[in-house]
């Protein structure tokens, strides 16, 4: 039997998935945040991303997915609660020294350097340890292997891609540095079929790379087939979160995201 | 007649290499920080004025004051990016409100230049050995060949470090992109304070060298330094460093060449209109690639 | 009152790049023709050619019996084209109620009521609570409902939709789906660009497909399926 | 996001009672300053002072609708303020004029000078601002290098005998609630709000059928107009008219932190930001001789870093439910 | 017996271009107040009654003065008031003093405009007018023998109206004026136009701005190696710019009203060896000696005191009555006081002083001179 935790404070997540007694590699733990004033975009809202899963998070429009993942990577700072890494409280810490404990981020919207080549891209993305010549190197070479596209193109410049090029190079450059997981906001909003369907693959490998996944989709259907645990925001507060065998096996659950599982149709 | 235009010329050129320098830094800190910087005049002069204390004071000539100046103000750029820069983020708007900080910046830092070394002109009287020199035919005083050189100089090494190196380029990917220069790892506050202190401290040494060129400065000249340095920095193609070169020694030749034909006074105008119509022409100034919002 | 659009031989050039190269294209009353294409296929530029954000440099547009080349963007407006932008528009500091009102600025009905109706849109969107704030406090999905329902303010006999779809959960899709529907149902032209196959499928009536600024087919929704061409390029085996 | 559903009819009345909340608003404020400044001769208060500050308070709105309403920064905003004032003292000079009636003159120099410079629009952000600096600059040396006989060379223009510090400070009241009164339309009306359309998105603003270069231009008239009224009732006021003063730098650099200060995009905003600055500076003038310049500029550092938008931007950034209600 | 005390308003300027001119005069009023005070006062109807200085700031911001003088005329209830520092400031406070009924002083405004408004109330009890003011030079050019003659001047009211003077009476004695150049505001490269004034083919080489500009010129001639025959800046004998121009003043001819070797024969006041005595007193930590603002303003001081003396009465229209009265009568340390009934000063003539490697000289007018003026001057290759 899962269990299943319908909007409570203290959401434990349901269902004895691979990684489930593994500390989570992220966490939130009852975050409050606000843009400005008073006004609470979160509230009360916990999430883990455990290791070795891929998380997935999904939810109407104006849930606070984005925000969500904004707080888990510090771009935003929470009122009250605390963003953990490791289950040690990291509260605070600007988005750049997520890299050190092996973090990326993926943001919705274009995150390019534009003007500057494919590989200068690719080594700003180094930048943690720029002073290690050999690992660099080895890092390019490394992404260029799992992306033979980027080699082609590496000296032009970043903006003059296609926009599912420009996708790839995002995940490239997230995962030059070999993190342990990485948080992706809508992957493949606006790309087209086939390439989304080949990062969809992409994504569903890393977890056997070691590499752990938060995934914010709005196509909720490939989110759901891909994602081991799964959340649904609603209004800044954690409805409901399961593993995905509980999402297929317990019916409620199951109603409850078909309609939206239902609606997309991919090639 | 030649003999003018030679001097005109070559003057343009020297006077045109400060206004680009003044111009760089600014376009640095505007790229980068997206800081209208109308304080920026008053940290030119005061690189004047520390020249001026060092030579008085401790007989440092104004070459050895450059480096001097550098670090000084590289130091006091530090320190103000953090005292002043971050808490401006969490604005609407925060260009026009950097502009208005940056005003009353401005007018503090010409009051405090004003309680230290009040209100009349300085300048440093100390002359090179020889204190000119016959280029061809014109007479070019020592010190404005020495400050032109000093210019091509640190142009060529900011260049060099933009365009060449991982932090330059990291600097520049911060004017392309600010989230994501933190998503990669680099510590934008760091690297933004770095610039604010090197935007600084290239002032501080423009003027040392404005002391050299235009011997006399008084705690009230820094707006009018400052608002050629936004003419450059707009004529050039904001945020670009090349652009800034181009547009500074066109503008000091532009100036130099029409006092040459005109009336001193019908002159200034000549520099301005250059202004207006390139841009009107092409909106994003000389080197620049699109029009930002 | 409807109207067609009717493309032809539209050539589009950035500095070396050619985004068009000779589009042809007609989209009838009561139609909802499916534009679809890799990214940078020149779906987008095809659509501000269409409204007059880009002057082509070859090639002629009319939208009805009238030649729109070259007119600029409000003239066209005027002839009743909306359009909804990729990437969200929205006026950012202004509040929802007062972007809707934009499009309908020069309408002559009184203000009261253009604000009810502006005020009933964003019910229907489920924007109503927030119709006093900012645009810009709005999530991405968020932004693109309100550009759909600035783009209907003005009932518009043409419309045109770009990636109307990315990134709206799917029961607003739903929705959005509904509603373009019966636009369509009152012999509006709707031009939908999308990488969303469920809505291009359920909606088209036909489909172009666009590769590197040429129509490479064209035709039923089930002719697309099963083009080669088209699954080469774009929908993957 | 808390607030809750209301069906339709609630909702219109809500709505009028919005409205009443903002008119009343409105007429009390335009009320008590009315009454204020029509006493101040009659009680022998410093008329200069409050000259001034009705000057900066209309200078501060009118800038409002370039920066605020229009997201243009002229940064030589002092470009209409100077063609205005020489505009009246020519007149009044040079062709006997007399001052009331030379004053639309330089209301309408100011639309003239805004027609010319509208080209300019088509700029945006600093490429804006810098060029509108270069501008006034060349305004100021075309007057220096007129002749003599008409600008007064580099000694510019006294009206002598005609000052009548009374009159023209009414005047300026009158100047000041015409402008305020037009702004205060302006915010609600149709073409404020394709003003702001376009300042926020001038493209898509197009595409929902705004002419954007109209409404751009009305915007700037609007904006030109008021600046070089205030300057001829300056003139007139102080009697004496330079190109130094008349083109200085720091009349727009007030404007602009007047209207900042306040903040941009309300009506109130302007006002406020102005009082409160006139004051301010007045304050320290009179009590820190020595460091009065240091202070102002530390002050308008603090302003910024610690009420970044403004007085009453920050206010309804709190409380963006009271947007509807005041002005 | 002492009565309330007379209150003389006035405007100094912290800030901005008149900043040390106007505190420099500051000091010279101050003088006079130490002077008049420790002699008890002003004898009005036979009551003594000290003399006390109501200054505000005025930014060198003309905008501010009319604010300013009203603000000292109705809060403050100041007497009289004294002018602010230079003819803009002035011609702006004039309008303010006059509609408020009160008596100016003008101790620092040449403009000849602002004499020509109808004023009634002003008198400018030291400062002579501006066309007047540059001619003394022009005379000793002419006396040195220089026959053709370049000018160039910032274009401000100041520079402009010594200019056109000086113009005036170059060619009315017959010298050929080789270039008329105008420079704006905020120049600071003056190298084409010293070249355009050695190619115009002038002997002498007479460029008016402020002290600033002028600096710069004195250093750019020298580094343009371009030799004039004489090149007079009015400001090249004040202290600040002897002090910091150094080897680039060098032969320079410029004017003053200050200095150790004028010396007028005083009628009323200090004269100017007792003036600076009290000056070095006063301000033991000043960081500048005395120049001819100081003595501008505290011959100024000494008129008024005549004034009030006269006229027995602090009513505008009695001073001004007054002021007539004495004129072509006092004589102060900066020298003879003459005005017509506009308040324009006619007199207190500035003396011509050349810089040698040695000191200044006085080179004119020959009674007070102390030297014969070096010209041509030696060409910079021949200077050490
Ligand atoms: N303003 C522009 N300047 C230069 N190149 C442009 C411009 N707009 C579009 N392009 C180029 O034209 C081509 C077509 O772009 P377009 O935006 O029309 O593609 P699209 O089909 O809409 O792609 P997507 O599905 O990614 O939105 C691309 O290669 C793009 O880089
Ligand atoms: N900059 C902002 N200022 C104020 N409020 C904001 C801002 N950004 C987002 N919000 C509010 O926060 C809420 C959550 O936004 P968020 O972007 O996290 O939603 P989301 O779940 O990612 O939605 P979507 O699927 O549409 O992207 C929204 O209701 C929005 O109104
Ligand atoms: C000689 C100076 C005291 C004259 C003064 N600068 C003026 O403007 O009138
Ligand atoms: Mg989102
Ligand atoms: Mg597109």
């Amino acid at each position: 039997m899962h269990r299943v935790v319908r909007n409570e404070q203290q959401p434990k997540q349901a269902g004895p998935a691979a990684g489930a007694l593994a500390p989570p590699v992220l966490e939130l733990r009852n975050v409050d945040v606000a843009y400005h004033g008073d006004i609470r975009i979160l509230q009360g809202l916990s999430m883990a991303v455990r290791p070795g899963l891929i998380t997935g998070v999904i939810g109407p429009n104006g849930a606070g997915k984005s925000t969500a993942l904004r707080t888990f990577y510090g771009l935003l700072k929470p009122v009250v609660g605390d963003v953990l890494i490791d289950g040690k409280a990291v509260t605070g810490m600007p988005p750049w020294r997520f890299i050190e404990h092996g973090i990326a981020l993926v943001p919705q919207g274009r995150s390019l350097f534009n003007e500057l080549s494919v590989e200068d891209n690719l080594r700003l993305a180094c930048w943690t340890f720029r002073r290690d010549k050999a690992r660099v190197a080895e890092a390019l070479d490394r992404t260029y292997a799992q992306f033979p596209m980027l080699r082609e193109r590496r000296s032009q410049a970043a903006g003059a891609m296609s926009g599912g090029q420009q996708r790839f190079l995002e995940l490239g450059r997230a995962l030059a540095l070999q993190p342990r997981a990485v948080l992706l906001d809508e992957p493949t909003a606006m790309i087209a079929p086939k390439a989304a369907s080949e990062i969809y693959e992409f994504v569903r490998e890393l977890p056997r790379q070691g590499i752990t996944v938060l995934l914010v989709d709005q196509n909720v259907r490939q989110c759901v087939r891909i994602s081991d645990h799964l959340y649904v925001l609603e209004l800044g507060r954690n409805k409901i979160d399961g593993s995905a065998q509980a999402f297929s096996e317990d019916s409620s659950l199951r109603d409850m995201i078909a309609e939206w599982i239902d609606y997309r149709i991919d090639a | 007649m030649e003999i003018l235009v030679l001097n005109g010329l070559l003057n343009g050129l020297i006077v045109g290499g400060v206004y680009a320098l003044i111009g760089l830094s600014l376009t640095l800190l505007y790229g980068v920080l997206r800081i209208v910087n109308f304080a920026h005049g008053e940290f030119v002069i005061g690189g004047a004025f520390v020249a001026y204390v060092l030579y008085n004071s401790l007989g440092i000539p104004p070459l050895l004051a450059m480096p001097l100046a550098a670090v000084f103000f590289f130091g006091l750029g530090w320190a103000g990016y953090f005292l002043l820069i971050p808490r401006l983020s969490r604005s609407d708007d925060p260009e026009i409100m950097s502009f208005l900080m940056m005003y009353g910046m401005s007018i503090a830092l010409a009051a405090v230049m004003l309680l230290l070394f009040e209100a009349d002109s300085r300048s440093i009287d100390y002359a090179f050995e020889p204190i000119s020199m016959k280029v061809g035919l014109v007479y070019v005083s020592t010190a404005r060949l020495v400050a032109f050189g000093v210019t091509l100089a640190m142009s060529a090494a900011l260049a060099w470090f933009l365009f060449r190196t991982l932090p330059g380029k990291a600097l520049r990917a911060t004017i392309m992109n600010r989230e994501a220069i933190q998503i990669v790892g680099v510590d934008v506050i760091k690297l933004s304070a770095f610039a604010f202190a090197l935007a600084t401290a290239i002032a501080g040494v423009s003027g040392v060298l404005v002391a050299l060129v235009f011997p006399a400065f008084n705690p009230f000249s820094g707006t009018d330094y400052a608002i050629i340095g936004f003419i450059v920095v707009v004529l050039g193609g904001l945020g670009n460093p090349v652009g800034a070169l181009l547009a500074g020694l066109l503008y000091g030749l532009a100036e130099q060449m029409s006092t040459v034909f005109l009336p001193q006074a019908m002159a200034q105008i000549v520099g301005f209109l250059i202004l207006v119509t390139v841009i009107l022409v092409r909106p994003t100034g000389i080197l620049g690639w699109r029009a930002q919002r | 009152m409807s109207a067609s659009i009717r493309v032809s031989g539209l050539v589009k050039r950035f500095g070396g790049l050619t985004a068009l190269a000779g589009v042809e294209l007609v989209a009838q009353p009561g139609e909802v023709l499916g534009i679809i294409g890799v990214n940078g296929a020149g779906k987008t530029t095809l659509m501000n050619c269409i409204c007059g954000i880009y002057r082509p440099d070859e090639g002629r547009v009319m939208i009805g019996d009238r030649e729109t080349t070259g007119l600029t963007p409000h003239e066209v407006a005027k002839l009743g084209i909306g359009r909804t932008f990729q990437i969200p528009r929205v006026f950012r500091r202004m509040s929802l109620i007062d972007n809707l009102l934009v499009p309908v600025l020069n309408r002559s009905e009184p203000d009261v009521v253009l604000i009810e109706r502006a005020e009933s849109m964003l019910e229907r969107m489920r924007l109503i609570d927030l119709r006093h704030n900012f645009s810009e406090e709005l999530s991405g999905g968020q932004q693109k409902l309100l550009e759909m329902a600035r783009m209907l303010m003005p009932e518009p006999r043409v419309v045109m939709l770009d990636e109307p779809f990315a990134g709206v959960h799917p029961t607003l899709c739903r929705f959005m789906i509904e509603q373009i529907e019966s636009i369509a149902a009152a012999g509006k032209t709707v031009l939908l660009i999308s990488h969303d196959l469920t809505s291009i499928y359920q909606l088209s009536h036909r489909v172009a497909a666009l590769n590197e600024g040429r129509v490479i087919a064209e035709g039923s929704v089930d002719q697309i399926r099963s083009d080669a061409a088209v699954i080469e390029a774009y929908l993957g085996a | 996001m808390a607030v809750d559903e209301a069906p339709s009819a609630p909702r219109a009345a809500e709505r009028r009672a919005a409205d009443r909340i903002y008119y009343t608003l409105a007429a009390l404020i335009g009320g008590v300053v009315s009454v204020y400044f029509v006493l101040v001769p009659v009680f022998e208060l410093n008329l200069a002072f409050h000259f001034y500050l009705m000057l900066w308070i209309t200078m501060a709105s009118a800038f409002n609708v370039a920066a605020g309403f229009s997201g243009y920064m002229p940064f030589g905003y002092v470009a209409f303020y100077g063609v205005g004032a020489f505009t009246t003292a020519i007149l009044v000079k040079t062709l006997g004029f007399p001052v009331l009636l030379a004053l639309p003159f330089s209301g309408a120099a100011g639309i003239a000078l805004g027609l010319l410079f509208a080209p300019t629009l088509r700029l945006s952000g600093i490429y804006f601002a810098i060029v509108s600096l270069a501008l006034a600059s060349i305004c100021r040396l075309v007057i220096t290098n007129m002749p003599e006989h008409i600008t007064g060379g580099s000694f510019g223009l006294q009206l002598g005998s005609r000052a009548e510090p009374v009159l023209s400070f009414y005047v300026m009241l009158a100047v000041m609630l015409v402008a305020l009164a037009t702004f205060l339309w302006l915010a609600r009306s149709r073409l404020g709000k394709a003003l702001r359309a376009v300042r926020d998105d001038a493209e898509a603003a197009d595409m929902m059928g705004v002419n954007v270069a109209r409404v751009r231009l009305h915007g700037w008239l609007i904006a030109a107009f008021f600046p070089a009224l205030c300057g001829g009732v300056e003139a007139w006021y102080t009697n004496v008219v330079d190109t130094e003063t008349a083109f200085n730098t720091l009349i727009t650099a007030k404007t602009v932190i007047y209207a900042v200060a306040g903040g941009l995009g309300t009506i109130t905003g302007p006002v406020i930001g102005s009082i409160v600055m006139v004051w301010l500076d007045e304050l320290i003038w009179r009590q820190f001789p020595l460091l009065n310049l240091l202070i102002l500029g530390v002050a308008t550092v603090l302003l910024v870093l610690f009420l970044p938008r403004g007085i009453v931007g920050t206010l309804l950034r709190r409380r963006p439910q009271w947007r509807r209600y005041i002005p | 017996q002492t009565d309330a005390p007379i209150r003389i308003g006035m405007t100094v300027s912290s800030a901005g271009t008149f900043a040390l001119a106007a505190q420099s005069g500051e000091r010279g009023l101050q003088i006079w107040l130490d002077d008049v005070n420790s002699r008890g006062g002003i004898d009005i109807g036979g009551k003594k009654r000290k003399v006390e200085l109501v200054k505000l700031d005025d930014r060198s911001d003309k905008t501010l003065v009319p604010r300013v003088y009203e603000t000292l005329i109705k809060d403050e209830k100041v007497d009289l008031v004294f002018g602010p520092f230079g003819s803009t400031l002035t011609a702006a406070a004039a309008n303010a003093t006059e509609t408020n009924g009160k008596f100016m002083v003008i101790w620092s405004a040449s403009a000849d405009s602002i004499y020509r408004q109808g004023y009634k109330y002003i008198v400018s009890a030291t400062q002579i007018a501006g066309t007047l003011l540059g001619q003394p030079a022009v005379r000793a050019l002419h006396a040195m023998g220089v026959k053709k003659i370049a000018f160039a001047y910032l274009d401000e009211p100041f520079p402009a109206s010594l200019t056109q003077g000086a113009i005036e009476l170059a060619r009315k004695l017959g010298m050929e004026v080789t270039m008329e150049e105008k420079f704006a505001k905020g120049t600071k490269d003056f190298n084409i136009l010293i070249q355009k004034a050695r190619a115009s083919g002038a002997e002498a080489f007479y460029p008016t701005a402020y002290e600033g500009d002028q600096m710069t010129i004195a250093r750019q001639i020298r580094e343009a190696n371009a030799d004039f025959k004489a090149v007079y800046l009015v400001y090249a004998s004040q202290p600040q710019f002897l002090q910091q121009a150094g080897k680039d003043g060098h032969y320079v001819f410029s004017q003053t009203l200050l200095h150790e070797k004028i010396n007028w024969p005083v009628t009323h006041g200090l004269n100017r060896a007792q003036m600076m005595e009290r000056y070095a007193k006063l301000f033991p930590n000043a960081q500048y000696t005395a120049d001819f603002q100081t003595i501008l303003a505290y011959g100024a001081g000494v008129v008024t005191e005549q004034i009030i003396s006269t006229a027995q009465s602090l009513d505008a229209a009695k001073m001004k009555e007054a002021a007539l009265k004495l004129s072509g009568k006092i004589v102060t340390a900066t020298g003879e006081y003459e005005i017509d009934e506009t308040g324009k000063q006619f007199k207190n003539e500035f003396s011509i002083m050349q810089t040698t490697p040695t000191g200044l000289e006085v080179v004119y007018p020959p009674p007070v001179a102390t030297a014969k003026p070096i010209y041509p001057v030696p060409p910079f290759s021949q200077r050490k």
